[in-house]
């Protein structure tokens, strides 16, 4: 009998030897957050990676997997990751993990290109030590499709437009339509969070954390409550806007400039990009910035530094620029033979920052592993308020008190468009 | 040495083992992580799970879409069972049909379901040529609940009867054809003899089948994210965002408890329920 | 050829006794059966001896060889099952070669082995058949021509033929009366049709309850039971049984008076088969009265039942006997056939 | 006898009658609820492979199309085109072949173990074997992760196979037990007296004709490995199996790109329940009661 119990154990190992993996070739592994969708990571391996004289495997993943792989790697001690590339928010969870290797001297390395200084900055997490390279950046702009465009309320400049505009402008859309064409990106991948710390508050309360529950913050939540009898209620679905707009469900939207792309590209005629409106406190916005990080020991140390050569050349960040959509963050001027799309909103990026009333915001800092639970603090209020009519008052008193036990824990000083604090930002 | 009396246990042991080996140490790991938190024991992730603000949501949802699609996918899968002992030409293909859902995966799914429920999908393309419906309608955001829910349903329906059912032909295979025809002797109607006789000999696979089927329900994820997004929290999904997205694997596991008892729970009661007394196997 | 000698086996099903001490000797080449009613133990003991089944205790000897203990491949025994047990994914040829494959013959040698045993069942034609496209009979025959192709020192036979039907058996019956006793193999056969038994065994063991009552030749059995159980059990009409009282040295009953066996207890039962009585209109004192309730034509003969002393009696008599029922008659008891049973134990009186 | 004439032979019935089969209204409603249950299964799957197959802005068209008029395959054409979509096809079907021998090879003793003796723990061990399902992988995947890295099992296509084993097993003991159980003793019996050994008995009686719902349950197996996305997008790196590729890359492509990988995903499983149509019947019990 134990014949059976034999065969079972030998097919098994058998396996194990047959085909305990494929070995990886020397090959240095670039994990990404940024460009996953499909055709962006073909054109990241293609266009942006194919002329670097180097094995590169570009693997793009979402932020969970990409966060829980380089800290099993890091708790195992065995790091196969050679090059990380992910959005600001991403590097606290590892920083404060410490799964990253300073790279300050990676950085004076780079000297012969100008890094943008507040990028760089940022790049140090608000501690000594330099855990991240600026790679690129973007901001988040509004779309509009032209046929929207002849419901304008009177005198509004579109590339000027205040809330209480926009507000009314969705209004005329869906009296002489019939649909809700204004659409926000609230689905469980869309950035509507950035939306409320980056541009909603900034405008009206010039202040993402203090002000949090401030009379001003009621008033624009009521207002912004109002807006919403015009959003389409497929918003809280909507991850990716070019898809919505490109389906004509949505002829006015907000998002990242990346992921209205694809609509820009295919239908330049069709669809425009413009600054994101203003509110009382001037026009907030925030950028995006994404990073190149070294995994702390990792395989090839010497691969990645050439790597991040690589993608911080200026004609790299031209080629990245047309391929995905991000902006260089390097200081260089634009050459004019860049795709419709990526003109279109290069210059609505351009107008938001250069705009009179500009008031910018940054990304947070020093929230560690709590980043995620920071930007939930705002989607459940969104949630409480907009979506389910909850008292407005209440409810931020409540989730108040989960910033400030937040902000406690993880003693994260202020940053703009907050006053600077001392210790960790106060929530009045 | 090998018994006669030992030889039970030396053939389970290879795959005991396995599972001990692959599961339990996870599984301790996770439900440890669930009780610990900045390194005492304590009940704070459940304290935290339950005072979300979709908890009790997550709760409700899940726990009525469990209480209508398992029922309803039984009485399907029973048709199709019972039906399934009728037909004499082409059963073969027929049962071919009925189990192609079980090689679909959850992903699939959701995607497929979402072409025909989105409001510009091919359900409304046909209401609006039937005249029913003039425009695109929308039927998954939160402003019809109700109808997102009842698209869910009919995904979730749709994708996991096959598991059901074929249990369920396995089950009426195994009973002798004679009983039947038996009753069928003693002047039982159609209805009597499946009420009499089949359903009580199917009791074994109605309970296996109800358990398994149970167990994956409360796991249901993958086709809710598809068509409801946020606007469905069900507990597998808070689950996946404790997780993944806010990065805290005590709440998880929380949640992942509490999922694990709720089915424990319901697994006793199918067992207390449908008791096979060992006679009447 | 080597014999069976089975010495005190036990066996207990948790707390049910299916075998009370049972011993049996099976002499080389002899024809045995186990008779009994369903649950008697018969079948259990057969399983012991095949290996199938572990006995609790005593001693199993095939040939000069012990075989406690040792398992069913390793007694050199064949067995054919009550439900066949062909193997569907086999043909008949290999189903019958299966044995001989697993002793590693050669197929030149297996060739010849599967031939002659489907020849001696009539199934040469059936060779490349699978079991699914048999009749009931033709299995049947596929499970005897696997176990004798073996030719093992020991055959035994779960009830081969209770499942086919009344005329098959009666032929099938016949056939292995003359294949057994050409091959002379050593032979257990379980059955519990009493017809079986005494056509086709060299002895019989008759069983109940746990227990092996009587084994004799088949006349012996027949003739002289053992106890009630087996006189009962045996013949078609079964034996009469009649309650008597002894009175100094004879015993009455219906208005017979009988001379009464020499030991035993105060009341002893009268036992006597239906074709030992004859039916006569002389009175004598040792003839019983009765009245005749129903007359069954049966062809050869007619089944007389009477109620004698208020208890059922039956009686065979001739085709054209003018009896009819209502009728009062006398009955005279052939002498050398009556049988006295004790009526507490019902052990035979000598 | 009137005598046949040609005309006599003459079928009066109309032409509908003779090809409509002559059922009663039961029969009718029979077969109607037959063909209901079947369009609700093949309809979702064909609208998959007709958004697979149409252009890309087909998907956001409206009304839709329901009849396939323009073709078109970029989308499709584009996925091969994908670098990593052959390989972690290829990986796909690796996994999915360990899972089956891994799986069944556990499995079926047990399963021959629960079905052919009676022994203490037997009903707890059963109930033991389906639990393991009511834990969610999704929590168990950083300590998995861990460990899985430190035996370098990690980024293989073993590794993976064995979660998937893990997950496929319960299944199999079930399926097993219940085939094995419709074998019925005697013939093993049988064996025995006719010289086998247990093992050899169950080698030469009891697996050939257990084979055909083994080999189902096997694909059995093989369809919950091809369909896992979770453990395979979280335990592998280089090495992801077609559904971990897929969700990493399509979860947030375009609709028409998620059409396309949800047919990747459909049709090799639609081919191997084909192949395993017939088998389908005997996978949980033989059928010749």
């Amino acid at each position: 009998m134990n014949a059976i119990v034999k065969t079972g154990l030998s097919a098994a190992a058998v396996s194990a030897l047959l085909l305990s993996g494929l070995p990886a070739t020397a090959e240095t592994i670039f994990l990404s957050t940024q460009a996953r969708p499909i055709e962006e990571a073909e054109a990241m391996r293609n266009e942006v990676l194919g002329q670097y004289d180097g094995e590169v495997d570009y693997i793009p993943q979402e932020d969970g997997p990409f966060l829980n792989r380089i800290l099993a790697e890091a708790e195992a001690g065995k790091v196969s990751v050679g090059l990380l590339g992910a959005l600001h928010g991403n590097f606290p969870v590892l920083a404060s993990a410490d799964a990253l290797e300073p790279i300050d001297d990676v950085l004076s390395g780079l000297g012969d290109r100008k890094l943008i200084g507040t990028f760089v900055e940022l790049g140090k997490l608000g501690t000594g030590k330099q855990h991240y390279v600026p790679w690129m950046q973007a901001s988040y702009v509004m779309a509009a499709n032209r046929q929207a465009l002849q419901y304008l309320p009177e005198g509004a400049d579109v590339m000027a437009l205040t809330y209480d505009q926009l507000a009314q402008w969705a209004a005329n859309v869906s009296a002489a339509t019939g649909e809700r064409k204004l659409g926000f990106p609230a689905g469980r991948k869309g950035l509507m969070h950035r939306f409320f710390q980056g541009y909603l508050y900034p405008s009206f309360t010039d202040s993402v954390v203090t002000e949090y529950r401030s009379d001003k913050a009621v008033a624009m939540w009521a207002s912004f409550k109002e807006m919403w009898k015009h959003v389409n209620p497929r918003s809280t679905s909507y991850d990716f806007m070019q898809e919505p707009l490109m389906a004509d469900e949505v002829w006015i939207a907000f998002d990242h400039t990346a992921r209205l792309m694809d609509a820009f590209n295919r239908r330049p005629d069709d669809f425009i990009a413009f600054p994101a409106p203003a509110g009382p406190e001037g026009r907030g916005f925030m950028p995006v910035v994404a990073g190149l990080a070294i995994p702390a020991n990792a395989p090839d140390r010497a691969a990645a530094v050439k790597l991040i050569d690589y993608m911080t050349r200026p004609e790299t960040q031209i080629e990245t620029l047309k391929a995905i959509g991000f902006f260089p963050a390097v200081e260089m001027d634009l050459p004019d033979d860049l795709p419709r799309g990526v003109q279109i909103a290069g210059a609505a990026v351009s107008a938001q920052a250069a705009s009179a009333d500009a008031n910018p915001s940054l990304l947070p800092v020093g929230l560690g592993d709590k980043g995620r639970e920071f930007n939930k603090v705002f989607l459940d209020t969104f949630q409480l308020i907009v979506i389910r009519g909850a008292d407005i008052d209440k409810t931020l008193d409540r989730q108040a008190g989960n910033l400030r036990k937040l902000m406690e824990e993880t003693g994260a000083p202020c940053w703009a468009p907050d006053e600077p604090s001392s210790g960790a930002c106060p929530v009045k | 040495m090998i018994t006669e009396r030992t030889l039970p246990y030396w053939l389970l042991a290879p795959s005991l083992i396995f599972l001990l080996l692959l599961f339990a140490y996870p599984f301790a790991d996770a439900f440890f992580i669930a009780f610990r938190a900045e390194g005492q024991w304590t009940l704070e992730n459940f304290r935290t799970m339950i005072e979300d603000i979709n908890f009790g949501l997550s709760f409700w949802n899940t726990l009525l879409l469990v209480l209508i699609v398992v029922p309803l996918q039984l009485a399907i899968a029973l048709t199709m069972a019972m039906m399934l002992t009728k037909i004499r030409a082409g059963r073969d293909l027929v049962l071919y049909v009925w189990t192609i859902p079980l090689g679909i995966s959850d992903l699939a799914a959701g995607v497929v379901w979402l072409a025909l429920l989105s409001e510009r999908g091919y359900i409304n393309t046909i209401l609006s040529s039937l005249g029913i419906l003039d425009g695109p309608a929308l039927w998954l955001s939160y402003e019809t609940p109700v109808a997102l829910f009842i698209a869910v349903v009919l995904a979730e329906t749709w994708r996991a009867t096959a598991i059901v059912m074929v249990i369920l032909v396995a089950g009426v295979q195994l009973i002798p054809k004679e009983y039947n025809e038996a009753a069928e002797i003693f002047g039982a109607s159609a209805w009597k003899r499946f009420t009499k006789v089949t359903l009580p000999l199917l009791k074994p696979s109605l309970q296996t089948a109800l358990i398994l089927r149970t167990l994956l329900a409360f796991e249901v994820f993958a086709v809710v994210v598809a068509l409801g997004g946020r606007d469905l929290p069900v507990l597998m999904g808070e689950a996946f965002l404790w997780q993944f997205d806010y990065r805290d694997n005590g709440v998880a596991s929380a949640y992942a408890v509490l999922t694990l008892v709720i089915s424990i729970a319901f697994t006793v009661l199918y067992l207390r329920v449908l008791r096979v007394k060992e006679e009447a196997q | 050829m080597s014999g069976i000698y089975v010495e005190q086996v036990r066996k207990v099903f948790g707390n049910f006794e299916a075998l009370k001490s049972v011993s049996l000797d099976v002499q080389p080449e002899e024809f045995t059966v186990l008779l009994g009613p369903s649950g008697c133990g018969k079948t259990t003991l057969l399983r012991i001896i095949a290996g199938l089944e572990t006995e609790t205790s005593g001693t199993l000897k095939i040939g000069d060889r012990q075989v406690n203990g040792v398992p069913p491949r390793g007694r050199n025994i064949a067995m054919v099952f009550q439900n066949y047990a062909v193997f569907p994914h086999l043909t008949i040829f290999e189903n019958i070669a299966f044995g001989l494959r697993m002793k590693k013959m050669l197929n030149s040698e297996i060739e010849p082995r599967v031939k002659k045993a489907a020849g001696m069942m009539h199934i040469e034609h059936l060779l490349e058949r699978y079991s699914g496209q048999l009749s009931g009979g033709q299995r049947q025959r596929v499970a005897v021509a696997r176990a004798l192709a073996m030719e093992p020192e020991v055959l035994l036979m779960d009830e081969p033929l209770s499942n086919l039907d009344a005329l098959l058996r009666l032929e099938m019956r016949a056939e292995l009366k003359g294949l057994l006793a050409q091959s002379r193999t050593t032979t257990i056969y379980v059955t519990h049709d009493q017809v079986e038994a005494m056509s086709l065994a060299d002895r019989i063991a008759v069983m109940h309850g746990g227990h092996i009552i009587q084994y004799d030749r088949p006349i012996e059995v027949y003739q002289n039971p053992a106890n009630e159980f087996c006189g009962g059990f045996i013949g078609n009409p079964p034996m009469n049984f009649l309650e008597t009282n002894r009175e100094n040295g004879h015993c009455k009953v219906a208005g017979a008076r009988l001379p009464a066996p020499r030991a035993g207890s105060e009341r002893v039962t009268l036992g006597i088969r239906p074709e030992d009585v004859v039916v006569t209109d002389q009175t004598a004192p040792e003839h019983l009265t009765g009245q005749v309730t129903v007359v069954e034509p049966l062809g050869p003969h007619n089944l007389l039942t009477l109620s004698v002393d208020q208890q059922l009696f039956r009686v065979t008599t001739a085709a054209d006997s003018p009896i009819r029922s209502g009728q009062e008659v006398h009955l005279a008891l052939a002498p050398g056939r009556l049988r006295w049973f004790d009526s507490e134990n019902g052990q035979a009186l000598h | 006898m009137a005598d046949i004439t040609p005309d006599s032979l003459k079928d009066e019935r109309s032409f509908l009658d003779r090809i409509l089969p002559r059922w009663n209204v039961w029969q009718w409603l029979f077969v109607t609820v037959c063909v209901i249950l079947c369009l609700w299964v093949l309809l979702p799957i064909y609208l998959l492979v007709l958004s697979a197959f149409s252009p890309r802005d087909a998907v956001f068209a409206w009304p839709k199309a329901f009849l396939p008029t323009d073709i078109s395959t970029d989308t499709i054409a584009f996925f091969f085109g994908v670098r990593g979509v052959l390989s972690a096809f290829l990986n796909s079907v690796l996994v999915a072949a360990l899972t089956m021998i891994i799986s069944i090879g556990l499995g079926a003793p047990a399963g021959y173990a629960l079905a052919r003796f009676r022994f203490r723990g037997k009903d707890s061990f059963r109930l033991m074997i389906v639990m393991t399902r009511a834990f969610p992988i999704a929590i168990l995947a950083l300590p998995l992760t861990v460990t899985f890295i430190k035996l370098g099992l990690y980024d293989t296509v073993f590794g993976v196979a064995l979660v998937h084993s893990a997950l496929a097993l319960p299944f199999a003991v079930l399926i097993s037990s219940s085939l094995f159980m419709g074998i019925p003793f005697e013939l093993e019996e049988a064996a025995w007296t006719m010289g086998c050994t247990r093992a050899q008995a169950f080698w030469r009686v009891v697996m050939p004709i257990a084979t055909p719902g083994l080999a189902a349950a096997a694909i059995f197996a093989f369809v919950i490995s091809w369909n896992e996305v979770f453990a395979a997008t979280i335990l592998t790196l280089q090495q992801p199996t077609l559904t971990a590729f897929l969700l990493t890359t399509l979860s947030e492509s375009p609709l028409y790109f998620r059409f396309a990988g949800g047919f990747f995903l459909v049709v090799p499983a639609l081919i191997f329940i084909f192949a395993v149509r017939k088998y389908l019947f005997s996978m949980w019990g033989i059928a010749n009661r």
